[in-house]
């Protein structure tokens, strides 16, 4: 199959008299890691949530896989495919990090109306788990309550619930804001190596992470694409400077 | 892993001693007491239904007695019935069985639970609450209102339900009929909390948000936990008008929606047997103390305003932490 | 100004903090480095007075302020931008940045609405917008915002610059190149170490709860090693 | 018509009504946050307090101060004593705990002035009736009621909306440690907050005192209806309170007024009058449970 | 010889605590002033608050029945506690003396030989305002109670005897706070008089928006007692000038039996007597008549039953007698609140309404 695996079309988002998504049109193609950057207040993380379908856009569509899934609820959307991880990290506080991949590896599996038997003494459930964890590199932490892990721990572990849906696509609201240099890496390489399995489109200031992993980017400022392009491209367009990368010297 | 054994041993202890409370009873002179724990076991079942919502699922319900007394009126509507020999609504024949009513309960209560939870769980938070509490109110005053059933008076049901052929106007029958209902209520609870839908359930009430981007379309967990525990809730109620034999709009009103709520919060939130223990706990005191002085509403307050203060989790809690387990 | 020495502090049963050395001198800028659950945050709401420590002493401008309520510590004058934001979201922006601001050290030339909207021009289009409704960059610049509106003597921002885009981020650094040059105190955590070394006076490494190094950004430079062992660069 | 202008007054005022009962709780649960069960109570404290003071004295109007400093001390001992520990805690153990409060101050109100109920008439400057239109007399307490409502409306949401007090007891409500972070004492500011939404259930006590019964009791009549205008007008806004305290008294009083004569046209007239009677009474849930079901938050839910 | 136990269940907390009180109190009044006896019988009573909850009143009785080997019940206010309440204690053998509520069905088809009422059946107190009312000449009249059972009886009863022309009927809420609605009503309607019935805090509020909408002066009432006892008096003030009462008993009341209780409460007390007091104290002299006939020995159930059908006491009301369901058979007077000589208004007895009046239950129950 050669078609984008997300298709958006001129997609339009009004909150009052602000467009905070204005005619976007983007896609993402299979195995490919589709970078959006742009400035503070572009509307990164308002696509997002139109894409999973938190927001419901006004104008434009989105399609799965040659599918319409604009006027899916969440829960559908991610049955067909989508999986998420949250900018501001959103997880179970009172579940072990194991329960938290376990539920999602659950939810994954289908309907949840079983009223009997032991989630807990369910050993497959928590052994794939727990391969989701090792990915990640948080198996070491697999019985520590979420509510005690740092930071930056919590977002591996936001990775790693996303993971855990088995997604085709997966849409990252910055995963490295937060993590160290040594997680940073990690993280890249993590991302790296998914790549062949499920496709991304991730959002990210991190511009190290941005230019070692995408494919493509495209960029975001005041809702609307300005360019679309390889990494060189991108770096070297005079708008994305100005509105975006800045100047300076350092691009950290 | 000594931790559990401790657990069970616990278990084991207090279903003796729930077995032999009838002879420790009548042996020390309180045959009373048999009663105050048929009430207290009743009144576990309600809220530990309540705390299904409540504690593992996040939805705080203000108007679980509308299934409480619901259950209560189908079998004072259906004794009634019975008595007179007549059809409810021209179609249903009335009926004095528990195995009739029971089911019946149930079913009546399950449907009203649906149609309460499907409009209220469109809401959240705080309006979930109230929107809850409206419907209670409605229902209570639905029923006070009913003249045929005995409006604000209450419906007397003379005679206890029968069921095979036990003496259930008898206290110690009655209290086992209760016990063992109870075990098998705290089973299947048991069970549910800790299947995959319990597991989901507390996940909502967790991070909903999060729930709903792993893929769980929430509304209809949600809704279905609603329906069990407004059937569980109608079980007590069922179970209550039978001890009473006496149905009445008090069990529908928010002071007993509070009440439920009070021995879960008193119990433990979101613990399997806190709303029990809060249940028996509120009962008995307010029984003991009520005999000790007319001012007993002081000393159960100063002591429930103690629990809040210094237990922090609920007398379940306060257990826990006496018997050395982590938490 | 600060000075913290022998700090431990744990979050109920776990003991997060052992032996935690910091200390910020008067117009200084100081980094904490370290990598992620070290316990620089965990540094950070201990001398905040945000969680009590359990041994060490924190001393603010001469006072002792371990077992401090928070609002003391602020009052003394530490402006914090804590981690992960926590901007008040029910308030907008504006109220956000008013609703503490004061100028309690009477600092000639403070920090007002104006002078915040300059630096953040974002901030200023979105005055009336309530803050829960704002990009995650612009909460953190609100963040930003209302710290400094405190007027504070030391500014604390744990990963102020997280999630924010490269040229605001720079915009960021000249603000406290800016600052740095008025006088202002300030003690930083990022990860942008160039960027620091290039910014701060001195530096202190965490490691597990430890101070276990610290020195100035030349010795920075120089133990190369010592910083990917402990920093992963 | 003049009929249906008084009951559309009726109404109104008794909206004003609804808002006076209401507006502390405006504050203490709309604003801060806290599921408080003893606002009732609090009303109580207030009428008794007052009405003792008035009888004792024969001053309706020294009994004002009286019920609004015991009223004001009682909310603030209840914040500092207890509230204050629990704002970390889930919000069922408020509820207990308020609870455990209706129980302790029924009894303590009991012991000190018995089980009859207090007596205090309306104070002559405010008797009699005033005409305001030709054949429609109003009492002139009533109208002094709709002033009081309205200006403590206003005061309300100046306070809440445009003072830094109100700016910070909302950033409270979600966050109080970073409140006191940026050094600003948030526990003395929601002890005198607390202590102020308590003052002003003790005003509605002690200004329902003449029209209402002063008896033990009297505070679990009027909770349920000041959490029902709360929500209905979208909890933390006065806007919203207001509006949905005007709309549950016009609502209910012409309900009352109307809905058995209408319901006579299609049934027999002592059914019609029980069955309108009985959705009447349901009205404000009625109301209630139709509003949320449509506005999920309230009429005026602040947009977050 | 043993005190005989009698318990007393009654309802001491929230709005109707006062009721419980006074309930209480005559019924220690009346042993006190045998010191310590009734009938010449020593006495032990056990006091309960069943908090308005009809399951609490249960357990309460359940306990005392099967812990203290209570035989002997009174007390209880209300009928829904008395509805889940008696039924449990007659049906163990012991007997329940009610000193007030009395619900319909338990005077029917209920009725029981162990449950005698000394208070009245409920549809007597509004039967004899409708009587008042008619006696009064009233043509027109404009009718309103709280819409649930009680309140529907009121308005029945009311209508049973009443002849002339309801102009107007209105059913309240239970927990209506503001009678704006009905004011303008009653005023547009234009009624000849006013019956109402809302018992305790309702009241109150009623009658003072009554007075404050200036009604009072223009359209006169009539009321039964539930609705306008001492303590409400008290606490309506000089609106309740004027009103019209029907009642059973009043404290002016000119009998031996009366003055003695008066006298007796007075000093105990210092407050006036609501009618509840009144109807416990009969009550106590009830018993205490039934006691001296079988010596205190409560383990005979025929023989004390038979004693209290007699009904052999001076009842403060002057005449009294059990019908065939064991309710009582009495007069009913008209009551009028004025001025008293101290300016504070007080309830004064003006004519008859009723002459050995029963009810209309009667001839359903078997017995
Ligand atoms: N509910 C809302 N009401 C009003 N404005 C909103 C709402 N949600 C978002 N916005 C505005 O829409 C714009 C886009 O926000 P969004 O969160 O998508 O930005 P972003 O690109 O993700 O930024 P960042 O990189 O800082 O996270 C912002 O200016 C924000 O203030
Ligand atoms: N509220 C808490 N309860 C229990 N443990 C906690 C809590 N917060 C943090 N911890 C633990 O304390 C340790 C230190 O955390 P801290 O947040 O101080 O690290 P950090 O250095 O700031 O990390 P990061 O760079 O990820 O922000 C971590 O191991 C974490 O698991
Ligand atoms: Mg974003
Ligand atoms: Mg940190």
């Amino acid at each position: 199959m050669s078609g984008p695996i997300l298709s958006v079309r001129g997609l339009v988002k009004r909150f009052g008299g602000l467009v905070a998504t204005d005619g976007v049109t983007i896609d993402v193609r299979p195995d490919e890691i589709h970078a959006l950057i742009g400035p503070n207040g572009a509307g990164k993380t308002t696509l997002i949530s139109q894409l999973v379908g938190e927001l419901r856009h006004d104008a434009g569509t989105i399609e799965l896989e040659g599918r319409d899934i604009g006027a899916l609820p969440t829960a559908r959307r991610i049955g067909l495919g989508l999986g998420r991880t949250f900018q501001i990290t959103c997880l179970l506080p009172e579940y072990t990090v194991l329960d938290n991949v376990a539920t999602g590896v659950q939810v994954r599996q289908g309907h949840s109306f079983r009223f009997w038997g032991n989630v807990r003494g369910e050993t497959a459930l928590r052994e794939t788990a727990l391969s989701f964890l090792e990915t990640i590199g948080l198996a070491g932490r697999a019985d520590e309550q979420v509510a005690n892990l740092s930071h930056g721990e919590q977002k591996q572990l936001e990775l790693a619930v996303a993971l855990a849906t088995e997604p085709r696509l997966l849409l990252l609201d910055e995963p490295m804001a937060g993590l160290g240099h040594s997680e940073s890496r990690q993280m890249v390489a993590l991302l790296m190596a998914l790549k062949t399995k499920v496709s991304m489109l991730l959002v990210e200031h991190d511009m190290d992470a941005v230019f070692a992993l995408a494919d493509r980017i495209s960029v975001l400022v005041y809702g609307r694409v300005i360019a679309t392009g390889t990494a060189d491209e991108i770096r070297d367009n005079a708008d994305v400077r100005a509105a975006y990368l800045g100047e300076g010297d350092e691009l950290c | 892993m000594d931790n559990s054994i401790k657990k069970q041993i616990l278990l084991a202890v207090v279903a003796v001693l729930l077995l032999a409370l009838p002879f420790i009873a009548s042996a020390t002179g309180y045959p009373a007491m048999t009663s105050l724990a048929t009430r207290a076991l009743i009144y576990g079942i309600a809220a530990a239904s309540l705390n299904l919502v409540l504690g593992y699922g996040g939805m705080v319900s203000f108007g679980h007695a509308a299934f409480f007394g619901l259950g209560g009126y189908v079998v004072g509507i259906l004794y009634q019935h019975y008595t007179q020999d007549d059809l409810f609504l021209g179609l249903v024949p009335g009926t004095n069985q528990l195995l009739v009513t029971l089911p019946v309960t149930l079913i009546v209560c399950g449907a009203a639970a649906a149609l309460i939870g499907a409009l209220s769980l469109r809401t959240g938070g705080v309006q979930f609450i109230m929107i809850t509490l409206a419907f209670a109110q409605m229902l209570f005053f639905l029923f006070v209102s009913l003249k045929t059933y005995g409006g604000d008076d209450g419906l007397i049901i003379r005679r206890t339900n029968e069921l095979f052929g036990l003496k259930m106007r008898d206290k110690q029958t009655y209290y086992y009929v209760c016990l063992a209902i109870t075990a098998v209520f705290f089973f299947l609870l048991w069970r549910l909390v800790n299947s995959r839908f319990g597991n989901v359930l507390t996940g909502l009430r967790q991070n909903a948000r999060r729930m709903a981007a792993l893929g769980l379309p929430a509304y209809r967990y949600k809704l279905v936990a609603f329906i069990i525990s407004g059937m569980g809730a109608g079980l007590a109620g069922c179970l209550m008008a039978n001890f009473l034999r006496f149905a009445s709009p008090d069990m529908v009103h928010w002071t007993k929606s509070g009440e439920l709520m009070v021995m879960v919060v008193l119990g433990g939130v979101g613990t399997l047997f806190g709303p029990l223990i809060g249940a028996a706990a509120y009962i008995v005191l307010e029984s003991v103390l009520a005999s000790w002085t007319e001012y007993w509403q002081l000393g159960l307050g100063f002591i429930l305003l103690f629990v809040v203060l210094y237990t922090n989790g609920g007398i379940e809690a306060l257990f826990g932490r006496l018997l050395g387990r982590r938490v | 100004m600060l000075s913290v020495s022998g700090l431990q502090s744990a979050y109920g049963p776990s003991q997060v903090l052992f032996d935690v050395e910091l200390g910020v001198g008067e117009g200084e800028v100081v980094t904490l480095l370290g990598r992620n659950g070290m316990g620089k945050t965990t540094t950070v709401r201990s001398i905040m007075g945000l969680l009590k420590p359990s041994a060490g002493t924190v001393r603010f401008t001469g006072r002792e302020v371990s077992g401090a309520t928070p609002e003391t510590v602020a009052r003394l004058g530490v402006g914090l931008v804590p981690e992960g934001r926590q901007t008040f979201p029910t308030l907008t922006v504006r109220e956000n940045l008013v609703a503490t601001a004061s100028n309690r050290l009477k600092r000639q030339n403070p920090w007002t609405l104006e002078r915040v909207y300059a630096l953040f021009p974002r901030l200023g289009e979105r005055a009336g917008q309530a803050a829960g409704t704002l990009s995650g960059g612009e909460q953190q610049m609100l963040a930003v915002g209302r710290a400094l509106m405190t007027n504070p003597k030391l500014l604390i921002l744990d990963e102020a610059t997280e999630g924010l885009a490269p040229v605001i981020r720079a915009e960021i650094w000249r603000c406290i190149e800016a600052l740095k040059a008025e006088g202002q105190s300030i003690l930083l955590i990022d990860k942008n170490i160039h960027v620091l070394k290039r910014l701060a006076d001195r530096h202190y490494i965490l490691e597990k709860g430890r101070t276990v190094w610290s020195g100035s950004s030349a010795e920075l430079t120089a133990n190369a090693d010592l910083v990917h062992r402990y920093v992963g660069i | 018509m003049t009929l249906f202008l008084e009951q559309l007054l009726n109404g109104l005022q008794f909206g004003v009504m609804l808002f006076l009962l209401a507006a502390g709780l405006t504050l203490i649960f709309g604003i801060m946050g806290v599921i408080n069960l003893a606002h009732g109570s609090i009303y109580m404290v207030g009428a008794y307090a007052g009405t003792w003071v008035a009888m004792q004295t024969g001053s309706f109007f020294l009994g004002i101060p009286a019920a609004l400093a015991a009223a004001a001390l009682v909310g603030a001992a209840i914040e500092f004593l207890i509230v204050r520990r629990l704002y970390k805690r889930d919000h069922l153990d408020q509820v207990l705990a308020t609870f455990a409060l209706i129980l302790i101050f029924n009894q303590v109100v009991t012991l000190l002035f018995g089980r009859q109920p207090l007596f205090v008439s309306i104070p002559p400057l405010l008797d009699g009736s005033v005409q305001l239109l030709p054949g429609l007399p109003y009492p002139v307490y009533r109208l002094a009621i709709i002033v009081v409502g309205l200006l403590i409306a206003v005061g309300l949401y100046l306070l809440i909306n445009k003072t830094r007090i109100g700016m910070l007891v909302r950033a409270g409500s979600t966050n109080r440690e970073m409140v006191r972070a940026l050094g600003v004492d948030v526990r003395v500011l929601y002890t005198i907050v607390f202590g102020l939404g308590a003052l002003l259930a003790g005003l509605a006590g002690m200004m329902a005192g003449p029209i209402l019964a002063v008896q033990v009791g009297m505070g679990e009549q009027i909770l349920i209806t000041t959490f029902v205008v709360v929500v209905i007008g979208g909890v933390g806004s006065i806007r919203g309170a207001f509006v949905a305290s005007l709309l549950l008294g016009v609502v209910d009083t012409m309900l009352r007024a109307y809905l058995p004569s209408m319901l006579r046209h299609v049934m027999v007239g002592p059914e019609a009058d029980a069955l309108g009677a009985g959705i009447a009474s349901m009205g404000i849930y009625l109301l209630m449970a139709l509003v949320l079901l449509i506005r999920p938050k309230g009429l005026f839910a602040s947009n977050f | 010889q043993d005190p005989v136990k009698i318990g007393l269940i009654t309802t001491l907390s929230g709005p109707g605590g006062y009721i419980g009180q006074d309930i209480r109190d005559a019924f220690q009044l009346a042993i006190d002033m045998e010191g310590g006896k009734l009938g010449g019988v020593p006495v032990d009573v056990k006091v309960e608050d069943d908090a308005l909850k009809p399951g609490q009143g249960k357990q309460i009785a359940e306990k005392m029945l099967s812990n203290d080997g209570v035989k002997l019940f009174t007390g209880i206010v209300f009928s829904n506690v008395a509805g889940a309440t008696v039924p449990d204690i007659v049906d163990a053998g012991a007997f329940y003396i009610s000193p007030n509520a009395a619900p319909s069905n338990m005077a029917g088809k209920e009725c029981n030989e162990n449950y005698f009422v000394v208070s009245w059946q409920n549809d007597s107190l509004h039967e004899s305002a409708g009587q008042l009312a008619q006696n009064l000449g009233y043509k027109t009249a404009f009718v309103l109670a709280p819409n649930y059972q009680a309140g529907k009886d009121a308005i029945t009863g009311f209508k049973r005897y009443f002849k002339g022309e309801i102009v107007g009927e209105t059913y309240t809420s239970l927990d209506q706070t503001d009678f704006a609605a009905e004011m303008a009503q009653i005023r547009a309607a234009k009624p000849e008089v006013v019956f109402q019935f809302h018992p305790g805090g309702l009241g109150i509020a009623f009658l003072r928006q009554y007075e404050q909408a200036g009604l009072l002066s223009t359209v006169p009432m009539v009321l039964a007692e539930p609705s306008m006892d001492a303590v409400t008096l008290k606490a309506i003030g000089d609106a309740a000038v004027g009103l019209n009462i029907s009642s059973h008993w009043n404290a002016d009341f000119d009998n031996a039996a009366n003055k003695n209780f008066m006298e007796a409460w007075m000093k105990a007390y210092n407050r006036m007597p609501t009618y509840y007091a009144s109807q416990s104290y009969d009550t106590a002299l009830a018993i205490a008549s039934a006691l001296k006939a079988t010596g205190g020995n409560m383990d005979d159930a025929d023989a004390f039953r038979d004693a209290m059908r007699k009904a052999d006491f001076e009842s403060v009301r002057g005449k009294f007698k059990f019908g065939v369901n064991q309710h009582p058979i009495q007069d009913w007077y008209h009551l009028k609140v004025e001025k008293g000589e101290d300016g504070k208004p007080v309830i004064k007895t003006v004519g008859d309404v009723f002459k050995d009046h029963g009810d209309a239950y009667a001839d359903q129950c078997k017995m």
